[in-house]
């Protein structure tokens, strides 16, 4: 059976990156056809014919827009109630992301403020999740970030995020 | 009809006409000439057995049933005889046989209709568009790193920058506790003296540390560094900070 | 300028699906070359290459999978689509498709019961909506369908309903 048609589908309805090995467990192939299949549609989206691509993101691939169309896409989300995070989820996440795993109390003893609300959003829109609890009185629940955390900011994983600065590590 | 079969077989009704349309087809009678004395007692039975199996039996199947005896009465008796003994507020808007025959035939209709938007949904749920309950698409633009609706690493970068700075400045408001932010400096140098490894970040508090105290302990670590005592570093973007005595 | 890319990339990441019209507008082209564009883009993505198409949906265009893949893509949702709506609400939703605009006393004389619970799920899931108030005692609130129930049912517009037969027609 042809299963190009199959992986497109599915990374066109996935709901974050798919990896391959769950494409093939889904699709009953081979994991090694699949990631030729992906190579091969990733060639033919790759042809400026095509508008859509087929990236490589959080260990998963899935279809996003050309880069260089971005100024006519964002015409579209004009006016639209944007999706940016606020100052203080930014920070929150930050905090998460750098520190993890961490506790709510950890992320308040830096930020200086409650983060309940914050923490709540973050966790309804997925950027951050339980990892455990700390060995620790009240044995309080460790965060970390996720696998949307990543997608959210075009991450492949952790090891991408930024590199504090030199002088940065020294304010600490 | 004996009430055994009917346990088995009495089918949850959406509404009055759906169970006169149900005792119709089953008495293979012709709409449009509807036994009413038949279809009525049938009508009356379903309900008790109803009743019976415990099913909630809403209002409006009782109405029906008035509506139905009073058209079955109407037929009784002679014209214009009665109407207002019987003229009952609980009975629907049906005065005759043939408004009720109106009201199943409309109400067929939309039966039918309703099959049809069946068919359609069942057409719609094999093709699956994209879900975007999550989140937005991912617009990329190597010039700008990655660009995602508006939020970009910079950003992230900018607010975490930003929030070492604030912190530098701005004096967090604690309550006075058994501590102060001296006390606490000299403590900390104590415990590093001799870490010639230094300590980790955490290992630097109690276990049984409060909020104030971890604050003050923070901000104690922060003027220690600010006044070249102490170093802080991380092994890794998310290891653990450490602590040295310069 | 190839509009094709851009039109493609539109239909991609647009919530809803897109007239020609509003894509002319966003990428400044005439409607007749999106039309064009439209028309092209359905021909290539009908290919058996392909496990998308280009769907007309609610005065719109919108990217889907294919029919004959659902027994794969299904998988990946494990289940989540098999929710249908109830007799109760496809009843509640033709006489509101077919009458509109209609009150819910209306609605009620033809079911010939309370449809209250079910509005509010089909409000709530945005099936129909108010579209105003009738001229009458009580001035009671009047029903429309909405563009989502176009899209759940994968209609172009209202008059893809199915027609009434001449013999029911008469009836009325």
């Amino acid at each position: 059976m042809e299963i190009k048609p199959l992986v497109e589908a599915l990374l066109f309805v996935a709901e974050e990156p798919l990896p391959p090995a769950k494409i093939a467990e889904i699709i009953g192939a081979e994991t090694k056809d699949v990631r030729e299949t992906l190579k091969l549609l990733q060639q033919e989206y790759a042809s400026s014919e095509h508008g859509l691509q087929v990236m490589e993101i959080a260990k998963g691939y899935q279809f996003s827009t050309k880069p260089d169309l971005s100024p006519v896409i964002e015409k579209l989300f004009k006016g639209e109630k944007s999706y940016t995070l606020s100052q203080a989820a930014l920070e929150t996440l930050g905090i998460i992301a750098y520190r993890q795993p961490v506790t709510r109390v950890d992320i308040e003893t830096i930020r200086g403020v409650k983060v309940e609300g914050v923490m709540n959003t973050l966790q309804r829109r997925r950027f951050i999740r339980t990892v455990g609890r700390k060995d620790a009185p009240g044995r309080p629940i460790l965060y970390g970030t996720s696998k949307e955390f990543l997608k959210y900011f075009g991450l492949k994983d952790l090891s991408e995020l930024p590199r504090l600065t030199d002088n940065e590590e020294k304010q600490f | 009809m004996p009430a055994v079969e009917y346990y088995v077989n009495l089918p949850t009704f959406e509404g009055p006409f759906a169970l006169l349309f149900h005792l119709i087809e089953k008495a293979e009678v012709d709409i449009y000439d509807i036994p009413v004395a038949e279809i009525t007692a049938q009508y009356l039975e379903t309900l008790q057995l109803m009743q019976k199996l415990n099913l909630e039996v809403a209002s409006e199947f009782l109405v029906m049933a008035a509506t139905l005896l009073k058209i079955k009465s109407k037929k009784l008796l002679p014209s214009s005889i009665g109407d207002e003994a019987l003229d009952d507020e609980d009975s629907m808007d049906i005065e005759t046989q043939e408004e009720l025959i109106q009201r199943l035939l409309e109400y067929r209709h939309f039966r039918a209709v309703a099959q049809e938007l069946r068919a359609y949904e069942t057409a719609q749920k094999r093709v699956f568009v994209r879900s975007l309950t999550g989140e937005k698409v991912v617009l990329v633009n190597p010039e700008d790193d990655f660009v995602i609706s508006g939020v970009s690493l910079p950003a992230l970068m900018q607010a975490f920058q930003r929030l070492l700075a604030e912190h530098e400045r701005q004096p967090l408001e604690v309550e006075a506790d058994d501590f102060s932010v001296e006390e606490l400096m000299v403590q900390l140098v104590s415990q590093l003296q001799g870490q010639k490894d230094g300590l980790s970040f955490s290992g630097l508090f109690t276990e049984t540390a409060g909020l104030s105290e971890i604050i003050l302990t923070f901000v104690a670590l922060l003027e220690l560094v600010r006044l070249g005592k102490l170093s802080v570093w991380q092994s890794n973007p998310f290891g653990e900070l450490v602590v040295l005595l310069k």
